[in-house]
């Protein structure tokens, strides 16, 4: 199916939860609000004619001027060949989300990093702790503003070139 | 009394010495600590084409058996701990070879907020190996430094050199 | 009952077997060529010679046809190279005062030798340069401040000059060219009918 | 370092206590293919269950992306999967290019393609040479990897390095073939392709060598779908899908090549064995795949140019690329400046250490090695 159709698909079924379609870019992608996330993903997950089977991706994206973190989703079906990218908005603050580790799960993991790496709060996961950065680390590192601690443990971070 | 670093400078002592030293620099053991790129290298050093044996190092599975640490690899600050635990469990006399621009001083990942630039600021570093990855012939030379470190230590022998050995 | 036994004794047999048939293979290696290269001193040539031209190993910088253009450093995403290159107030001359390279933190990736317009800093084979302090790993190119290179119009003739600059351009031959595809593609077009 | 979650616990069935056994296996670990660490708990030589504690190699290399712009990135992919980083750079490379929107000589594909098979070769033979050497047997790891250094050496007339390639440029290669490669090429392949034969006589077929991975941990094509598995470990299942073919790219819709698939052979289909196997017959494939490469390869460019401060339109792209480790997502987001805004690299072998909790339920301590032995994880693709 192309992402026209499948738009038209979710269209049908879930029309409020859907606030925006971009047919144009390079990955069409629909917006989904954040609350809704789950229904729509089992939605695309069970219907047959869509059958996103695999999440073969999950990103978390900080956007610092426009204010919010944004997750998208790589659907993909095995079944039918065909894709769609889907994106969540929520944000900076206080970001949460549902999580979709019942759906797929391949998202246990991929939300734990999106977790430890931007501090988005999905709720309903099983096991959300920190998976990549030591569990007493403070911050999460891939948001835009973070600023690197001078050490840790006493370790220092910093280290000065020796062509200075 | 302990004889180290006690007795007189004489041609008998001295000769021992040298005798002690090559004993212990035909038998270097290193320990498997492959981190990360370098450790592939570290393989191959091992393996038959480089084959890091002919200089009496051989791989050993743990700490407590090895002489020598080859820190293979870029360091992150998650693992900077636990490379002190593995470094304090070795016995004593021990080295390190630092192989690789990462475990130099961070080398391309000093841009990085998680990665520990240089191992020197965890553990002592005997000989540093340059490369990114260094290919296996410049382990094995550096491996040759290390053992001609280790010659010019003094075991028994007062001297000027007994405070570097210690 | 007796198959049992029969099925261990089948397992058994088969792992004698399979262990013989491995170490045949093993053992053909006793009449194989060896094939260790008796590095340092045991070899026929030394390895650095062995390695092909486009190997990247310590870098080497080409003072005398070094034309202080800062592309290398710019084009660094380590900044393992500093270059000093200020500008002779009295002749307007371009001077190389500094030209340091760290090869402790070097990655060896090749980015600064292919923007190099006349191929002085390039790789070279060399890979030994282990040493007990960080301090001394530090390449430091000049010694005395140089003049930078000038670009000739036509042949260069200086006959201390050329045969660098013929070995810098033979190192950036090994480059690929970069060409513009909308044009390449109108020239294959025109060339097929 | 709390072990939060993971304290000691009594378990008292009728009569005979059994005491359930916190394990720690790593993180500094001779078999764990990198710095990676376990708490298993164990029931005897039983095990509950072993959570993987990843992230003693993560090096951030996806903010160092923002940081060093689209050209100075392409060494850094090279450390993403330091076992075969020709389709690391290749993922990077069309990622760009997508997004950018620039077009790579058809030369350019060919040099591509030709060396991240042989990429794909290497890779392989470390995996099988290490995956034997972790369950016991040293010689036949020396084997491999002395075929392997046959690769590196090749790897090396190409592109100047033995590991950490940077062959590739957003626009093409960085190099084109030198004179002879192909000669060299064919020679290493007529006397490579034999040695395969010679490996499964070695090992694959030893009776010991089945034993420990036969019908331990299988994993079922749905069970590997949804926890996304991919590459080997997924074809592993019999789930005949190949980014290479089903999603194709590059020039490999031209070549003709087949996808081999787990077939169950000495035990359950999906089991440890079956992906060791698929990995021992795509050295095959990719050994065909090189030499019509070869055959193919056309005369012209190899590199595009390409703004030197590359400055790809706002939006998004993604991209996935069939490296070793199995389809490997690249997804970039550019803002419209020279520096990407943020990079996302997925990787094979992060969804295979995912399914590790799972699949380590019930079977023995030994055999945990056995099973990330045969999903063949690289602990910096794990970690980034």
């Amino acid at each position: 199916m192309s992402p026209t159709e499948i738009h038209q698909r979710l269209q049908d079924q879930h029309d409020d939860a859907i606030t925006a379609f971009e047919a144009d870019a390079l990955d069409p992608f629909v917006l989904v609000k954040s609350d809704s996330i789950v229904e729509v993903c089992q939605f695309l997950h069970n219907d047959p004619d869509l059958a996103f089977d695999c999440l073969t991706n999950m990103s978390g994206v900080d956007f610092l001027k426009e204010e919010y973190i944004q997750v998208v989703l790589h659907l993909y079906s095995y079944t039918h060949r065909h894709a769609i990218v889907v994106k969540v908005n929520m944000s900076r603050e206080e970001p949460s989300m549902p999580s979709v580790e019942t759906i797929w799960k391949a998202a246990n993991w991929l939300e734990r990093e999106i977790y430890d790496l931007l501090g988005v709060v999905f709720t309903g996961h099983s096991d959300l702790r920190r998976l990549l950065m030591p569990e007493d680390w403070v911050g999460h590192p891939l948001r835009k503003d973070f600023i690197e601690p001078e050490e840790y443990h006493g370790i220092s971070t910093r280290r000065e070139s020796l062509l200075k | 009394m302990s004889l180290i670093n006690s007795v007189p400078e004489m041609v008998v002592t001295t000769k021992l010495d040298e005798v002690l030293n090559w004993t212990r620099k035909s038998s270097v053991w290193y320990m498997l600590f492959g981190l990360a790129c370098c450790a592939i290298e570290l393989m191959q050093t091992g393996g038959p084409r480089a084959d890091l044996e002919r200089f009496g190092a051989a791989p050993r599975a743990t700490p407590r058996q090895s002489d020598m640490m080859i820190i293979a690899g870029t360091l992150t600050l998650k693992m900077a701990l636990r490379t002190k635990v593995l470094y304090d469990q070795m016995p004593d006399p021990k080295y390190v070879i630092s192989m690789g621009s990462c475990s130099n001083c961070g080398g391309l990942f000093q841009l990085a907020y998680s990665v520990c630039d240089g191992v020197d600021k965890v553990i002592p570093v005997d000989v540093y190996v340059p490369g990114c990855p260094p290919r296996p012939e410049a382990l094995t030379e550096g491996l040759l430094k290390l053992q001609e470190k280790m010659m010019q230590e003094r075991w028994l022998v007062r001297g000027s050199s007994a405070q570097a050995a210690a | 009952m007796v198959s049992s036994i029969g099925r261990y004794l089948k397992h058994a047999k088969d792992a004698v077997a399979t262990i013989f048939e491995g170490l045949s293979v093993t053992m053909s290696h006793f009449v194989r060529k060896p094939y260790t290269i008796q590095y340092p001193d045991r070899t026929a040539v030394r390895v650095q010679d062995t390695l092909p031209l486009r190997y990247r190993g310590i870098l080497e910088v080409d003072l005398e046809i070094c034309t202080g253009c800062l592309a290398c450093e710019r084009a660094c995403p380590i900044d393992c190279i500093v270059i000093d290159a200020p500008k002779d107030k009295a002749t307007r001359a371009m001077l190389l005062s500094r030209f340091d390279i760290d090869i402790a933190k070097c990655m060896y990736c090749g980015l600064c030798s292919e923007v190099c317009p006349t191929g002085s800093i390039h790789h070279t084979t060399e890979f030994e340069g282990a040493d007990y302090s960080l301090e001394s790993m530090i390449r430091r190119f000049v010694k005395d401040p140089v003049l930078a290179y000038k670009a000739k119009k036509g042949e260069e003739t200086d006959p201390l000059i050329a045969p660098v600059l013929d070995r810098g351009m033979e190192f950036l031959a090994e480059w690929a060219e970069p060409v513009d595809m909308k044009k390449y593609k109108k020239e294959q077009e025109e060339a097929a009918p | 370092m709390s072990l939060a979650g993971y304290e000691f616990e009594v378990q008292r069935d009728d009569g005979l206590a059994t005491e359930e056994m916190t394990l720690n296996m790593g993180p500094q670990h001779p078999s764990t293919h990198g710095v990676l660490r376990f708490v298993v708990k164990a029931d005897g030589e039983i095990m509950r269950t072993a959570l993987p504690d990843i992230g003693y190699l993560h090096r951030s290399i996806e903010k160092i992306s923002e940081k060093v712009g689209y050209h100075g990135f392409m060494p850094y992919t090279d450390r993403v999967d330091y076992v075969s980083a020709m389709q690391c750079n290749q993922g990077w490379a069309m990622v760009c290019e997508r997004a950018a929107g620039i077009e790579v000589p058809r030369r350019g594909e060919f040099c591509r393609i030709i060396a991240c098979e042989l990429g794909r070769i290497a890779s392989h033979l470390l995996s099988v040479g290490t995956m034997v050497m972790d369950i016991g047997g040293m010689t036949p790891f020396t084997h491999a990897i002395r075929e392997r250094e046959k690769v590196n050496n090749l790897l090396e007339d190409l592109c100047g390095a033995r590991l950490t390639f940077n062959y590739m440029r957003i626009g093409g290669v960085a190099w084109d073939l030198p004179p002879g490669y192909a000669e060299q090429v064919t020679a290493f392949l007529d006397r490579f392709e034999p040695f395969i034969a010679e490996y499964n006589d070695l090992i694959s077929y030893n009776k010991i060598y089945v034993e420990r991975l036969a019908n331990v941990a299988a994993v079922s094509k749905e069970e590997a779908i949804n926890y996304n598995l991919v590459g080997p470990n997924l074809r592993g299942c019999g789930f005949q899908y190949d980014v290479r073919r089903d999603e194709p790219y590059s020039i490999y819709p031209e070549l003709d090549f087949d996808v081999p698939v787990g077939t169950g052979e000495v035990g359950t289909l999906g089991d440890c064995f079956d992906r060791y196997m698929v990995r021992i017959k795509e050295l095959k494939e990719s050994c065909k795949i090189v030499r019509q490469c070869l055959d193919m390869i056309p005369d012209g460019p190899v590199l595009a140019r390409v703004a030197k401060k590359l400055k790809p339109p706002v939006g998004d792209a993604h991209v996935r690329v069939e490296a070793s480790r199995g389809d490997m997502g690249w997804y970039v987001v550019s803002d419209g400046s020279e520096f990407p805004y943020r990079t996302k690299i997925r990787t094979g072998s992060f969804s295979a250490m995912s399914i590790v909790d799972k699949l380590s339920r019930g079977i023995m301590i030994a055999d945990l090695i056995a099973l990330i032995a045969s999903l063949d994880v690289v602990a910096p693709e794990v970690d980034r």
